[in-house]
């Protein structure tokens, strides 16, 4: 184990499975010469060359066409979005190339793709800078969506993303990059895809989040505690498909959920749960699964307002003693 | 209609010399077996064993007959929805064709794709694709895949007047060119996209200039014959494979009957129609061939029959299929589905 | 009333809307010359004229934001999707443009545009062009959503959707073109958008849908009925904002909710609803939230397998025998 | 760094003789304006009383200001996230522009845009637009909205050469060629996309030849002469006025500063920036002034303190302007906000 910062574990992941495997490249705006507008891209220009790192011109769309088309020969790129905010210029070639051409074409193509970049809103961006995408990308059969926690999980599941023989879209957050962690360095470190994982244990209420939410999940059960609440808290890591059987394990003891997310209400991982656990473990709930999300408004950039839209711990808090009937 | 008056009714002299006795009665035969196989999808199309979207290339075969003949086994071919031509020149079978416009489980993407989506990844053919220019950019990436491992492939790129209009096939020109990708783009330029008309859509009808933007050379060539088409491409293969340049060709062609199933045709003339049959492709061919003393009458007559029964047995075939089976719904979606069931979280009986 | 198919419906309200205010025009692909891809503009290019009824180049991304630069400076721009698979390709300028615009000006600006055309698979399309569209746009805050189920509503929410002054996605459904129903023919005929309508009373189970998924939804009830199961049947009509007060009087009565939608289950409109449901009507509910969805594959071309990924009325009936726990 | 040698370090004499002395006086405080204005908000920035990304137009002033000399009143203007220059031209003052920095509720957006979203809607200029290219199509609808109502009104549209590679521009220039709509397009070549030289990514360097790819007139000029800026715009803005004919403007630029607040620059050299210095717009409009006789440097020195002060006082403003109410968090979603409420269906606590 190394003590690093999530770009350093992302940045680790890239470069330990470009040298194993001459297959692998990076394409997107400014990750080579200008070493990632977030960094998480360091250094390797320098090690692998610009035929691996490849510095494109700004068209999400035909980028995100030139890597398919590149997996469906049998090359595994990495596509970096600069922000998941302009993967909605590339959404048809990730949707309708991407996640169908399996289907479409009978089987014969294998598409080794992963889409990565930070995603959700960041720091006074305002409403075209600052939206979570992965409510669209989760509703898309054909994709998988991941979305990881810490430095940690982050190496180990974009290594395993970048493994994996479907489509993955891969989701970072700017405001994590420089959250630091102990990190693996096992030479065959690799996380499995599809798995949650449960990052407090506890029995009173489960907290379902991931991503940067889970850190509000984490901050609201600590405060919990010295009230005598011990919340689960849930990390789904992999957002599709979603591992039903780590959740249902933890609703049958608790009883309770909240889940925790910064995207809009509407359609979100929120409802997708809630519509899972109150169908597949409706006589266990005793109370109603309680959503915290983001506010239903385009972000807007004044810094109390962009305070007010987004989830914190206070707000998981809430929602627990609502599911707990404390007051 | 003077357009087709200038045209000569033979195929170039000096392509129909660099082409060759043996290759054009080739492309003649391949041509002849698109043509015949079309008119059986039409026909089968009308008695209800095809159904949704289905788009003949009737009148435009000796653009991707042509072009075709100019690549070796190795390269890449990709096209959109109007595909079964280059289907059938670059991998797949009459009958798996056939049996793909019926939905059957033989088909060349076992069913799943249609008319719309044929494919043949081991040979090369790449599809068969229904969002207009979408798929320009995997062309593109087709190359960039050629350059990244060195290969040598070359990649040729299909699509219609209509798409060079969305932003897709502009933003993969530049790729292309600032990154010397081996890609060959072709647009066949058929003077319609449905029933707009090429001068209503795009504010230059001179088309091939659109590539001089890009710093990529760009021709015009006559699309209805299948040597001009060929000694065209044959050029740009080459500057793609020797020296990793893309080139941007633009083929007028004539599609001769409507868009789609359903088109009604009320965007142009009958006479229009009539007129540009005079230079039809496969009698353009034909002509030379019987001219040059390439092929008699007899043999042309007998390619024709064999042709129309690869379309019989293909359609017979075809019916005789099965189609998937049902437990299979879920297949093709995932490698390695992990968790994932196509029926999980949706409807109770549903559940497997 | 006039008995009329949906298609005329539809063209009746685009007619009466382009008579009464000059600044409402139709744009997109084939609506002229040809008269519409699926005919619902036959007519009014000789009517109104080229400048209203305006043919453009296959190009969604630049004639959707042509559309909302034209609303923003006051015009009532109407912009045909020949489908809403093609939409995704202008789903950047309808999320980031038509949609924050109002927000991010602080208010200066109010857009008054109505994206249409047909969504959801119709018959052996395959994958590309057989999708369902609303669940993204219901996530997005800014926009309205609406897809009505019969002429008359088609009608009514069409003449409301294009004087509202909030961009609206409004979804018809190819397969729903030739339905015939009866058409209100008075002067100032709209519906209200917001608002669900009770397609059927019932008392015994409450079936919640919109678009196509109506019918099956009715025909499950006709069947039902014949076994004494009185079904209540929900048309959402405007899928964003969610009419819940309707909504809660009917589940108040019945207890028990399915859903009903052709698009993917992942954060679907039936995990909205159940989310909602379950939450304010914990209490209410005697049996979990059951949604009947299009199967979570890309749709296939082969007739068979279609059929089989489509909701169908039977789907409806096993579902509400589920949550009656009916054998 | 030969390119700025060849330049001279005066305005063009024939475009400064047309453009005259009370304009060029006009023109030249703008620009002053504009870069103290610029200068004041990154010391904000630095002290962080503004957050988020913040690109200054320092380097550019010439560009918008000469282009929008040639506009009237009834015009309108876009364009990208670059745009407090825009904004301050066009209807925005100095404090309300800085106030929107400031995240505060009497910003020209309420405090809900930012940097990249200044608006000034009922003076013509329509933002302020942060998605690269996606502005363009805008551009092209009020092109669009002017012809229909025809208006007489004409659109400038400004980007930078970054955003020439996206197919939006593409789409947008076919779409104003094909309908003939009064827009002028200003790629504003500064040479870089964030760190992405203009030859790293387009495979044309001399963008105005893109132009003729979409029948359209394309035109570059000198970016850092305000006076020449003017005179190409103008033209431009004849022929949309009177022809109803788009145009396509180059203006080559240079930004002094780096792309955001966050940036280490080491894409380019110290040499090449200063070098840029030698032909700064501000500068040679000032000695434009003085050569001339039409300003002496009392007045410029004059004009200049005005401009600081109006920044500072923008500052002060900006500074003590109060935060947008949090009860307001769901103002501007809808016109008519029907059923729905920003709190709808989230935490509970939050409902109202
Ligand atoms: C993005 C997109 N928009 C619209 C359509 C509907 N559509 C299918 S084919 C077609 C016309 C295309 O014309 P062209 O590119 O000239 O090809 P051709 O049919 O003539 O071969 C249109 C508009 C589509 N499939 N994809
Ligand atoms: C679609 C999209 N992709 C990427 C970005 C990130 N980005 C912001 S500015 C920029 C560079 C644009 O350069 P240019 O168009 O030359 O304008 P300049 O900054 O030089 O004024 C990039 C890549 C974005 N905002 N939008
Ligand atoms: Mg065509
Ligand atoms: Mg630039």
């Amino acid at each position: 184990m190394a003590t690093m910062s999530f770009r350093e574990a992302l940045n680790a992941a890239l470069d330990e499975e470009m040298a194993r495997d001459p297959k692998v490249f990076l394409m997107g705006e400014e990750v080579g010469q200008y070493q990632g507008a977030y960094k998480v891209s360091q250094g390797l220009l320098e090690k692998f060359g610009a035929d691996r790192v490849v510095d494109t011109p700004i068209t999400e769309l035909s980028f995100a066409g030139v890597g398919i088309g590149s997996a469906m020969l049998g090359l595994r790129p990495i596509i970096e979005m600069m922000t998941f905010n302009f993967s909605i210029l590339a959404l048809d070639q990730i949707i309708n190339n991407a996640a169908k051409m399996r289907l479409m074409s009978g089987g014969q193509y294998t598409v080794p793709i992963v889409f990565r970049g930070p995603n959700g809103p960041a720091h006074m961006l305002s409403a075209q800078h600052s939206q979570a995408t992965e409510s669209w990308f989760c509703n898309i059969p054909g994709l998988k969506v991941v979305a990881p926690s810490t430095p940690n999980d982050g190496k180990g599941l974009l290594k395993a993303a970048i493994r994996d023989d479907d489509p993955v879209i891969f989701l970072e957050s700017e405001l994590m990059y420089n959250m630091k962690g102990e990190v693996s360095d096992a030479a065959d470190y690799v996380l499995p895809l599809g798995k949650c994982d449960v990052k407090r244990a506890g029995k009173d209420v489960t907290l379902i989040s991931f991503s940067k939410g889970i850190h509000h999940a984490l901050g609201a059960a600590e405060a919990l505690a010295q009230d005598g609440v011990e919340a689960e808290v849930i990390d789904l890591m992999t957002l599709r498909p979603l591992d039903m059987e780590t959740i249902a394990r933890s609703v049958k003891k608790t009883n309770r959920v909240v889940t925790v997310e910064e995207g809009w209400p509407y359609g979100g991982i929120g409802a997708e749960l809630a519509y899972r656990i109150q169908h597949d473990l409706f006589d266990y709930l005793d109370a109603p699964v309680t959503r915290v999300t983001g506010l239903d408004v385009p972000m807007p950039y004044a810094e109390n307002l962009e305070e007010l839209v987004l989830p914190s711990p206070r707000d998981v808090i809430l929602a627990v003693n609502t599911v707990m009937y404390r007051s | 209609m003077g357009e087709t008056q200038t045209r000569q009714l033979l195929c170039d002299a000096a392509a129909t010399d660099a082409l060759g006795r043996d290759r054009l009665r080739d492309v003649f035969q391949q041509m002849v077996g698109i043509r015949r196989f079309e008119e059986r999808a039409a026909r089968e199309y009308a008695s209800g064993k095809i159904s949704g979207f289905c788009h003949l290339y009737i009148g435009q075969e000796a653009v991707a007959t042509g072009a075709l003949a100019a690549l070796e086994e190795r390269d890449h071919v990709i096209t959109a929805y109007r595909d079964h031509a280059h289907a059938l020149l670059r991998g797949c079978t009459p009958r798996d064709t056939m049996a793909e416009l019926f939905g059957k489980v033989t088909g060349n993407a076992r069913g799943r794709g249609g008319s719309m989506h044929m494919f043949a990844a081991e040979r090369g053919f790449h599809g068969g694709h229904g969002i207009v220019g979408a798929h320009i950019p995997l062309a593109t990436g087709f190359g960039w895949a050629s350059r990244y491992e060195k290969r040598g492939e070359v990649t040729l790129c299909f699509f219609g007047e209509g798409a060079l209009n969305q932003g897709a096939f502009y933003e993969s020109l530049n790729l292309a060119s600032l990154w010397h990708l081996p890609v060959v783009y072709i647009v066949e330029n058929n003077r319609y996209a449905m029933g707009t008309a090429l001068e209503r859509a795009s504010a230059v009808v001179d088309l091939y200039k659109k590539a001089e933007g890009f710093g990529m050379p760009g021709v015009a060539v006559d699309g209805m014959d299948v040597a001009k088409m060929w000694e065209v491409t044959n050029e740009a293969v080459e500057r793609a494979r020797k020296d990793m340049r893309p080139t941007f060709i633009e083929a007028r062609c004539y599609r001769y009957r409507g868009h789609s199933m359903s088109d009604p045709q009320k965007y142009r003339s009958k006479e229009e129609v009539e007129d540009y049959k005079q230079v039809d492709p496969v009698l353009l061919a034909e002509r030379t061939l019987h001219e040059r003393g390439w092929a008699t009458p007899e043999e042309t007559e007998a390619w024709d029959e064999a042709a129309q029964e690869a379309a019989t047995d293909a359609a017979e075939f075809a019916n005789d299929s099965p189609q998937p089976r049902l437990e299979d719904v879920g297949e093709y979606v995932y490698k390695t589905p992990m968790q994932w069931r196509p029926t999980e979280a949706t409807t109770p009986h549903r559940r497997d």
